[in-house]
């Protein structure tokens, strides 16, 4: 029997918890809706027919169900709980930094909470402000706590399996826009890759762009359509923001002289000024300022037509790519 | 209009409006998550009946029909819906999270719960202010599970604020039954526990709805503190638009049809020897007001881009 | 030893440990905000009695008797507050937010009510793991008011879950008294509004503590679930360690020092007719014992800050 | 009389919370143990007796209290909420992020939440994990709250008024161990200042030095460890951090060549990388690579001899300055 199938992203979500369910016996998988209903987007459909009692339905009460995966965790479960939507976390973020981040180092070892908390972010059209924000950087700024964000099936399949197998708190951000999305070829049954790492999606000279999330299509839409103009853009598509491969960025920039960095949170206080910190403070040489592309610093609207006009565009992408190289 | 007319026509005003809008979404005028209150429509139907116009209502991402029933006008929150500049937030708020505070409408919220700390708030400064507002809290069953809603609860009660607590319970979080996330099904008991004055209510009948809010506005207005009243209703429809509702046990919803507070509204009408053309010309009015309200969003203009970064801060 | 005299002993060794920290603490050896739980000491040595080896207790800053009558040495306790290389975390927890899980103790916590899921979360791994372990959360009267203590006990009460809740009602959140912060100051009832057996305990009775605790373990073992322990306290000292204490009414500490657990067992026994010399002997043999742990741990080596960067990441 | 007085920054923050409370009537004040015990570190001493019910002591519930606030500012009220800890606004951090901070963007400005929060933060000796951290960084990834960060006695006062007369959601971020310092000349009286701004804290030509919160000290004491071998170091303290004063930072840099940011929090996704960012993408010449010393990027150990190897102490920053202007 094959190992490669073909899967959308969130059904490669669901191949990577089944394995993780079957594999690691103490496992369980937890959020709002997950169990029988087989989770809002359908991404953990048929997992408690599976695997029974060890999948369930919470209330919603995320502070509880944070709480709870900690507790589990430094007991020896492995946890894997949803968090709907990232915003969400926001009512909990207590458990995730107070908590679950201090649980090794404070204890100097003795205690670990292996927990995986699997949520998704960002904006989808019409979604109000309080169901459109990245907020990766408020994680990445927190010592303990392990993040990533996959965006192609086989990352989401393989970065989750990964986490699970992880012996420290890690949260996986997926985007509910990838879900649905076409079917790519997934190769299951590898033996779980240590956490880290990025994906080059495209080799260049000219300019080290940067990116994670969902947004990485319209950067590599951007760098298609510069690359017709002569400008070869290196992508650097960052799976895991902690750790961060800051050395692969480091190697591409000291090749190509630039850098822009695209994430669709907001500019002010991103990741992307972390990324950008880091490859001027080791004094990599530059050919021209680096840049930071993001969502302007507001909240998100509601309306379709004014979040576009917040959230970067393809074409703004190539523009920047285009002024970077060209001056 | 005689009050019963009066409740029917703004049962149908709300029930007209979801039916519109969830038209509009299948069509693709609207666009995005769309949360429907058919079946619900007894519950801000008869409570706002009983407020007053200094009064604040906070609501959930299932808003529409408490807006409308507090007075916002059907064409403001279409074009809302629609992404029309003259929606009542300029296409900022969406479905889920717009307000209208004109209308004493302080807003939706889409985070599960949120909404009754700010709602107690709002009368927290009404001890201060004068104003004489009473404040109305809505959140379904399933938002007594999030810790913020006990901790808002519990100020209230301490600070005999004169804020309503109107829990919506239809038997659904989502696609996940109330009585699989709860040993006590009774969740007005937890509000008891607390002190605060408590009752559960068909809410499917907007004059027991009206008779419950009468009074608890009275509590607030003479300094009591918030009255809980957990009003037992059913959702008619998805969660969202597009739910599958594949968990529902066979039999329910046709039995929830049977319950929803228009039929029997309708049937005590005509019990009470109401003409049916005095009946039928309500809900006829109610369209003519929803339909024409519609023709005129979806002839607005669209919201402006170069608006977008306005009003971030003063 | 008879079961009253091991009562009195793990009483006298928490005070006499805390005495000790005051003192270090005043002369400064020992850095920082200090939690002492003098007056409080029935509660830890009454529930600990009925522990077994696999269950697992999750206690508040507040938690250094709750450490000690788990089982874990003074020494290793007093180290960590001093500073020592020898603590049970090295330092690195501090007075506040110190573990050693090799004796059951999961830890104290320093923010308010968070242990609560989090020792919920023990529990739910016991419906799994097959160790037949009960989970104990401790917490104080003021963090009934923090939501996620509420979402937790909800939690615990719907899945059945292991976990006795011990709300140790000291009547104080800080300096602030706790019937100022509630309508209803029968916090058991809260638990009883969400399903939970709950009862409302003389916490400064070791014996009641302990048959209320040796109850609510059989429930969780028998798979029934939480049960709730509203233990009635006072603290007979200040919230923190230099607290001056201007919120007490007058003549109330007064009163809280005649009915502290000690003294009253003391008075119990002797009523008994147990001979004063080996009343007097428990207490002698537990000054010793601090006095031993005190001497080793001032004599161990301090922290290692090379050390600081460790085991952020397995 | 006179309108200047000795005070602490403790009186400081104690004199500005009496003038609000006495200028503005739509103020009121709450808070865990703030009214009848005057606050855990007696900076609320004596406001409720002056001011009565507008003075109030809340339950321990953060999500309650601030989400109190967001509704009262809503309804014209300017509440002042004191959280004691900035750790604890984590068990509530949706009220500020998916709340307060979108009242007036999503009603197009027919609301407003003029709140403000003061808090405190930061590592004191011997204090915990849960109570240590600098989480200034998260708030100023989110558009919509304003945020200060005063240091000095004037500027704990002038911060609050502004705050308290800004119609928008403000954290003002205070420092426990500033609040028992030294008695200083506090001016009062003074018309509400304009929120935004900086200190200089000491001029130089050779390294620009941005920080802020109550590090500042050690950097100043680094500044004048390192005069006394001929470098001169440009202090900037930001006083403000939303807004943040990126004008006065470029133009200090554009004339020193070399950047240095200190703060407490730790490295990874502090506002250190923003700041950075920010003097890099304007392409601001510099003779060196810019350089950010924060805390290490763990949690925060108990122990002193353990905190002080993780937070910058003096010797290190003075060690940054050579290193940069040195080479
Ligand atoms: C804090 C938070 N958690 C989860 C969600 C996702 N969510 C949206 S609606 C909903 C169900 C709410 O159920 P209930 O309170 O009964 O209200 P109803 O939708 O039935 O009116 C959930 C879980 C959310 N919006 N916010
Ligand atoms: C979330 C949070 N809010 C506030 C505090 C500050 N705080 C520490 S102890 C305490 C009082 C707790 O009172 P109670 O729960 O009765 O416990 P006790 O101290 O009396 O044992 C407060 C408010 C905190 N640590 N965490
Ligand atoms: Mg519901
Ligand atoms: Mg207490």
């Amino acid at each position: 029997m094959s190992d490669k199938v073909k899967l959308t992203y969130g059904g490669a979500v669901n191949a990577a918890l089944a394995r993780c369910l079957e594999q690691y016996p103490e496992t369980i998988l937890y959020g709002e809706d997950v169990a029988l209903p087989g989770g809002v987007f359908g991404v953990t459909r048929g997992l408690q027919k599976a695997f029974g009692e060890r999948v369930f339905d919470t209330p919603i009460s995320e502070t509880a169900m944070l709480g709870a995966a900690v507790g589990a965790a430094m007991m020896g479960r492995r946890p894997i709980v949803e968090i709907m939507w990232m915003d969400f976390a926001l009512v909990a973020f207590d458990q995730i930094v107070n908590q679950a981040a201090n649980v090794r180092y404070v204890s100097e070892g003795r205690l670990s909470a292996p927990l995986t908390i699997r949520t998704q972010q960002g904006n989808a059209p019409g979604a109000c402000a309080q169901h459109s924000q990245n907020l990766e950087a408020l994680l990445l700024h927190v010592p303990g706590i392990r993040v990533a964000m996959p965006v192609s099936a086989q990352d989401a399949h393989d970065v989750l399996i990964a986490a699970v197998a992880c012996d420290d708190p890690v949260v996986v951000i997926e985007n509910r826009t990838l879900y649905p999305g076409a079917k790519a070829e997934v190769q299951l049954n590898q033996p779980p890759q240590p956490i880290g790492g990025h994906r080059r999606r495209r080799r260049g000279d000219d300019v080290t762009v940067v990116t994670w999330g969902a947004i990485s299509a319209s950067v590599q839409a951007a760098a298609d359509l510069v690359a017709a103009e002569g400008i070869g853009a290196d992508v650097i598509e960052a799976v895991w923001l902690n750790p961060f491969d800051t050395e692969a960025v480091q190697d591409s920039v000291r090749r190509t002289g630039r850098l822009l960095v695209v994430h669709e949170a907001n500019v002010t206080g991103g990741f992307g000024a972390e990324v950008v910190a880091r490859v001027v403070e080791a004094g990599v040489p530059l050919k021209a300022p680096p840049r930071r592309l993001g969502a302007q610093d507001t909240r998100i609207p509601a309306a379709v037509a004014l979040a576009q006009a917040v959230l970067p565009q393809t074409a703004q992408i190539a523009d920047a790519l285009r002024a970077l190289v060209k001056g | 209009m005689a009050e019963p007319l009066e409740h029917l026509l703004g049962m149908w005003r709300i029930r007209i409006l979801e039916e519109t809008v969830q038209q509009l979404r299948l069509d693709g005028d609207i666009v995005g998550s769309v949360h429907l209150a058919n079946g619900q429509e007894a519950i801000a139907v008869g409570a706002c009946a009983q407020l007053k116009s200094q009064d604040a209502v906070f609501a959930t991402y299932r808003g529409h029909g408490w807006a409308l029933a507090r007075g916002v006008p059907a064409h403001g929150i279409l074009a809302e819906l629609l992404a029309r500049k003259t929606g009542v937030n300029g296409g900022r708020g969406g479905s889920a999270y717009f307000s209208a505070p004109e209308y004493g409408f302080y807003g939706e919220n889409s985070i599960v719960g949120a909404g009754v700390p700010i709602a107690v708030g709002a009368a927290l400064a009404a001890k201060f202010d004068n104003s004489g507002r009473v404040s109305l809290a809505v959140f379904g069953d399933g938002a007594m599970n999030q810790g913020g809603v006990t901790e808002a609860m519990n100020l209230a009660a301490v600070k005999s604020l004169p804020v309503i607590l109107v829990c919506e319970n239809n038997r659904y979080s989502e696609l996940t039954p109330i009585e699989d996330m709860v040993r006590n099904p009774d969740l007005s008991a937890r509000a008891g526990a607390l002190g605060i004055p408590a009752v559960r209510i068909d809410g499917n009948d907007p004059v027991q709805v009206s008779t419950a809010i009468a009074l608890a506005r009275q509590n607030a207005a003479h300094g009591l503190g918030p009255t809980f009243v957990e009003a037992e209703t059913r959702r008619i429809v998805g969660h969202y638009i597009g739910d599958a509702q594949q968990y529902r046990p066979e039999g329910e919803l046709e039995a929830d049809l049977q319950a929803e507070p228009i039929k029997r509204f309708r049937r005590q009408l005509e019990g009470a020897g109401v003409p049916n053309e005095i009946v039928d010309g309500v809900e006829e009015k109610a369209r003519r007001e929803i339909k024409e309200a519609t023709e005129r969003a979806l002839a607005d203009p669209p919201v402006d881009p170069s608006t977008a970064l306005e009003h971030l801060y003063v």
